[in-house]
């Protein structure tokens, strides 16, 4: 875990209210896996005080480069698509567990909306293994990004609820009957998660979820990100940050 | 050489920097980040008697300068402390304070008891802005009278140095800080989290399940120098100050009001190396302005 | 067409956003920068029966997401005030509210006459968070009695509506509120400044010649919710909220906690024009959620 | 009084710990006089809450544009100046009472260390007028900034502590005995202005000076700003982002 300050080099805004940043962080970028996120400071002085979590949508360790996707939601967000190019923030991270990637022979990628953009250095990594389908989903094509990249990694489908790219309808929706997939990596709205582990269960697929909460830390000492997991028979609180964000679709509870 | 160590209830710290219960877990995320050996002291997450289960997400909020936590003293309980976390401390060259809180005076009593025997603890911090059943869920650390009967009770079972951690949801701290004094107590720390809201707008409700939540962080410093300053002239045991530190500079204006030593919570957020950051930055400040020994600024305030 | 006009006291605002006292003057400065008739209520600079000096400078310090004032009370005394000040406000279709203090309950007594007796007040607003001298420089509003005491005082010889302004520092608001209510003030407004303090490190000593000053803006918000809230479930007259709004989002977080209006302070500084920004933003909030009345929000916290 | 959004067009520094800003500030250019002041928000959330006094050193009207040179000495102008060119600042103008001009025929302009800063508008105004003695005074030559500016307007002098730049010693020491001068216009540490007051009151001439206070609102109403000012015999409180910065040098009084 590094704490590093980087230089923005890159801040644009790639949908309607999606933006890429581009953060020059070597030491982050050559420890990086494919599902970890990193802690953003989204200011220049101590508001907003909290770093926000982002997954890292793109790892490039060679040139010491990482990039995120994020959408504007709030005030911090907000904040970090002002920073011009040459602002320096600092960077905390790679944070939380990569996604498992062990028996990926046939893999299943099912991304929605902002969980869209933590899937792409995993699918590049299956797409060297085999056989990766990847299913996206957004509201609309202004909220769809990186298809380019995703295509080059696999058999890639998209489904927006208006429309406007691919079939319209819910990511779930074009999902195949029957799976035949030795692994699927989910990341997405709720729902979509829950729907997800329901078809991974009936199928008896191993499924893996990748899962949000408010952070104070970012590195497991505060206990702020927790959320109930499934362990034994009992539920327990479990740290996003540390145990997760990758949980196992078995693990995870959905009403809580 | 600047002298930086500081002497604290029969404890030598080798600088006044330690860290702040439930922001430095048990040190092994920090331990990642630089040798806990640096520090004066390490406070590690309330410890309860039984294992807490804590409050329900979300736990953290943002507050401008500063952050809300409902976290409820989610921990293993003591027997797992004991078993499979405060050994991981011993490597470091460093004193162990195990801040401890109940529900009851008797958990109170139990888990200063059981940290006690384990022998791996050099003190102890009791957190006394718990709620306090017995009174209608209103914290130990707001009445005299509460403050007083914890203190009594950890000193009856332990000859470990103990520290009251005192709430700043009170009108006056003096006669809480020298209830404590009265009762044994062999130091106080403050500021523990002030009360606050957050509300989610949009869906009408408390952000937080317990409605009430505590914040910290810098927006909270001023309170805190107050509190620091107001309690450490009302008692003559060492007071520990801390909320909302950031710099070496904050920690020093701490020790001017009064402060023997000083605690880093939220900055450790902030800044995952701030707490060793801290203490560079206070000998630099030394220093620069010719103080040989840190003593000399406690309580140096020229009022 | 959203309604946004609120009762508070017998008088109807045409909004719920009023300015706090001390951040505003009275008013001259904010009307080179908009109508002041946009405002649902204007509560000038705290006025005391005799001209105030004030404090010796430095009065402002910074602190992280705030700031501390150490302003005194300067004023020109009610009879100034009178001639020279409030005439000025009658050109604006807003509410007047006189904000008052007092060094013992005479001088509370004699100011809120004065003001009452110029007929050019449609409130009075009663700032008990001065220090008491016969308390020993507690103020009036840390203590149930004396806050009863004051609100009787003024009670007596004004048939205005009478806001009772309550201090944060205190353990429990709710006793205090209620004390007012049951004198009969007509509602209460929450929070004045938090007492905090501010240290000139390399001078070794109290930035402010008070020592403690006051400390307001954003970084107080969600302890100034809290109070709100608890002091709306203590009472039924109406409760002013403020302390940190910056946005219409925090106003509404404030209605929603119980308040009835809102008060503008430090914002003000922060960005000349926000009063009118706020009301705007409340507005924009309401359509967009498809809220009618501003009215239904008020309390309507889901508990 | 305006409040505008400004950009950042330059940020650079000019000295030792000294920097120069330009804003794209249209309707504060336009309405800023001499010897005024600015307030500057210092970064890009709500910390630093306070805005910064910043006196006004060039202003272009025709480009929508002023610049302000400051001193990096804490945690406000720290930041400020880490700010790249692009980012929005909010700016609050432009404050204060200009410098009165009235019978400047033979003007004494003297500034010390970043009270140059401000003198740079006045010595423009009054180039124009007559004759112009300007002196300034700086540590060192890495504190000394505009002398070529200065220098179009009038006759220019210089003083440095260290004796890298003009004269060794303070800049009251350049100072002839007999200024003959109808008004005197100084900026600078509060021992250079008590000098200075001393100078004007021996030789009778009408003395002006800019002082300097911690500032909450920088338009009159929070009170903060105030300083001891003499009145009819009496001292009272006046606020400097009011009745000031500019004050009568009779009025001030120096040991409060
Ligand atoms: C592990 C992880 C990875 C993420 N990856 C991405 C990503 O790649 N792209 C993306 O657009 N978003 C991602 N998010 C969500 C993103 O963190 C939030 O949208 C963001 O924190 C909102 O900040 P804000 O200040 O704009 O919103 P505000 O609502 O103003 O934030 C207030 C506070 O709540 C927190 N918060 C609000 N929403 C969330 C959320 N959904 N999850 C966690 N904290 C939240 C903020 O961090 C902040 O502390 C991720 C979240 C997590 C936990
Ligand atoms: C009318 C006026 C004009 C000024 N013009 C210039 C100028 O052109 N160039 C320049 O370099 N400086 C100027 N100053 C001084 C400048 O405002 C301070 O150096 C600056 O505010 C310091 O901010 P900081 O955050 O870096 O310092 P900190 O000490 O961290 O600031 C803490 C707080 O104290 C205030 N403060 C600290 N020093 C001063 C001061 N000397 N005057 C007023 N407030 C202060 C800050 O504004 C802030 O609110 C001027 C001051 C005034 C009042
Ligand atoms: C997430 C979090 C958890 C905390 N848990 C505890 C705790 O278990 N026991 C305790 O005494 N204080 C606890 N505190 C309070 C801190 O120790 C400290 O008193 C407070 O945060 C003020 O200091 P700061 O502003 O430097 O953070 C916690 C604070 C935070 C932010
Ligand atoms: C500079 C300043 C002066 C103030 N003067 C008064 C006053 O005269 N009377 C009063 O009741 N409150 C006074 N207050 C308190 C404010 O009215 C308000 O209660 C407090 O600032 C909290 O609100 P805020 O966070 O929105 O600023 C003052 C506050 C500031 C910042
Ligand atoms: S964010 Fe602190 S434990 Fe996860
Ligand atoms: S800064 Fe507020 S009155 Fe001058």
């Amino acid at each position: 875990m590094i704490s590093e300050r980087a230089q923005i080099t890159l801040n644009r805004q790639v949908g309607i209210d999606i933006w890429q940043m581009r953060l020059q962080t070597p030491q982050i970028a050559k420890a990086a896996r494919a599902g970890q996120f990193v802690m953003l400071q989204c200011g220049t002085g101590l508001d907003p005080f909290l770093k926000r979590p982002l997954g890292i949508h793109e790892i490039a360790a060679d040139f010491g480069v990482i990039t995120c996707v994020y959408r504007v939601v709030g005030r911090g967000t907000g904040l970090l698509s002002k920073l011009p190019v040459g602002s320096q923030i600092t960077v905390l991270g790679p944070c939380g567990r990569p996604w498992p990637q062990l028996n990926a022979a046939k893999a299943v990628i099912i991304g929605g909306g902002m969980g869209i953009a933590p899937l792409l250095p995993l699918a590049e990594d299956l797409s060297a293994r085999g056989n990766t389908e990847i299913y996206l989903g957004a509201n609309s094509s202004d909220e769809l990004f990186a298809l380019v990249d995703f295509a080059k990694c696999g058999n890639l489908r998209v489904a927006t609820l208006d429309g406007s790219a691919g079939v319209k309808g819910f990511v779930t929706e074009l999902l195949p009957t029957d799976l035949s997939a030795t692994e699927i990596f989910a990341c997405g709205p709720l729902p979509m998660m829950k729907a997800v582990a329901e078809l991974a269960a009936r199928q008896n697929i191993n499924c893996w979820l990748s899962l949000e909460e408010h952070m104070g830390c970012g590195i497991g000492t505060c206990m702020g990100c927790v959320r109930p997991i499934k362990e034994n028979d009992k539920i327990v609180y479990k740290r996003v940050c540390r145990e997760g964000p990758v949980f196992n679709a078995t693990e995870v509870v959905f009403d809580d | 050489m600047t002298e930086l160590a500081v002497n604290l209830a029969g404890l030598t710290l080798k600088n006044p920097v330690m860290t702040a219960s439930g922001t430095f877990g048990f040190g092994r995320e920090y331990a990642e980040f630089y040798d806990l050996s640096l520090l004066g002291a390490v406070v590690v997450k309330g410890t309860t008697l039984e294992k807490k289960q804590g409050n329900p997400p979300p736990r953290i909020a943002e507050s401008i300068g500063g952050m809300l936590n409902s976290v409820g003293l989610q921990n293993p309980g003591a027997d797992e402390v004991i078993a499979n976390e405060l050994p991981f401390l011993q490597q470091f060259a460093t004193i162990k304070i195990v801040n401890i809180a109940g529900g009851t005076v008797e958990q109170y009593r139990a888990v200063a008891e059981k940290i006690t025997a384990s022998g791996l603890a050099d003190a102890l911090e009791v957190n006394i802005s718990c709620p306090n059943v017995k009174a209608g869920g209103l914290a130990f650390g707001t009445d005299p009278l509460a403050a007083a009967e914890v203190t009594r009770a950890v000193r009856a079972v332990t000859p470990l140095p103990i520290i009251l951690k005192l709430s700043p949801n009170v009108t006056d701290i003096a006669p809480i800080a020298k209830a404590c004094e009265a009762e044994g107590a062999d130091g106080i720390s403050l500021i523990n989290t002030i009360a606050g809201m957050v509300i989610d707008l949009d869906n009408r409700r408390p952000f937080f399940a317990n409605k009430v939540a505590g914040m910290s962080g810098p927006a909270v410093k001023p309170v805190a120098l107050r509190f620091v300053w107001q309690a450490a002239r009302a008692v003559k045991i060492p007071v520990i100050g801390l909320g909302g530190i950031m710099t070496g500079r904050d920690a020093l204006e701490f020790m001017l009001a009064g402060a023997t030593a000083v605690q880093i919570g939220s900055a450790n957020f902030y800044d995952p190396a701030s707490a060793p950051r801290i203490v560079r930055e206070m000998e630099q400040w030394l220093e620069e302005h010719r103080v040989k020994d840190v003593k000399e600024l406690i309580g140096a305030l020229e009022e």
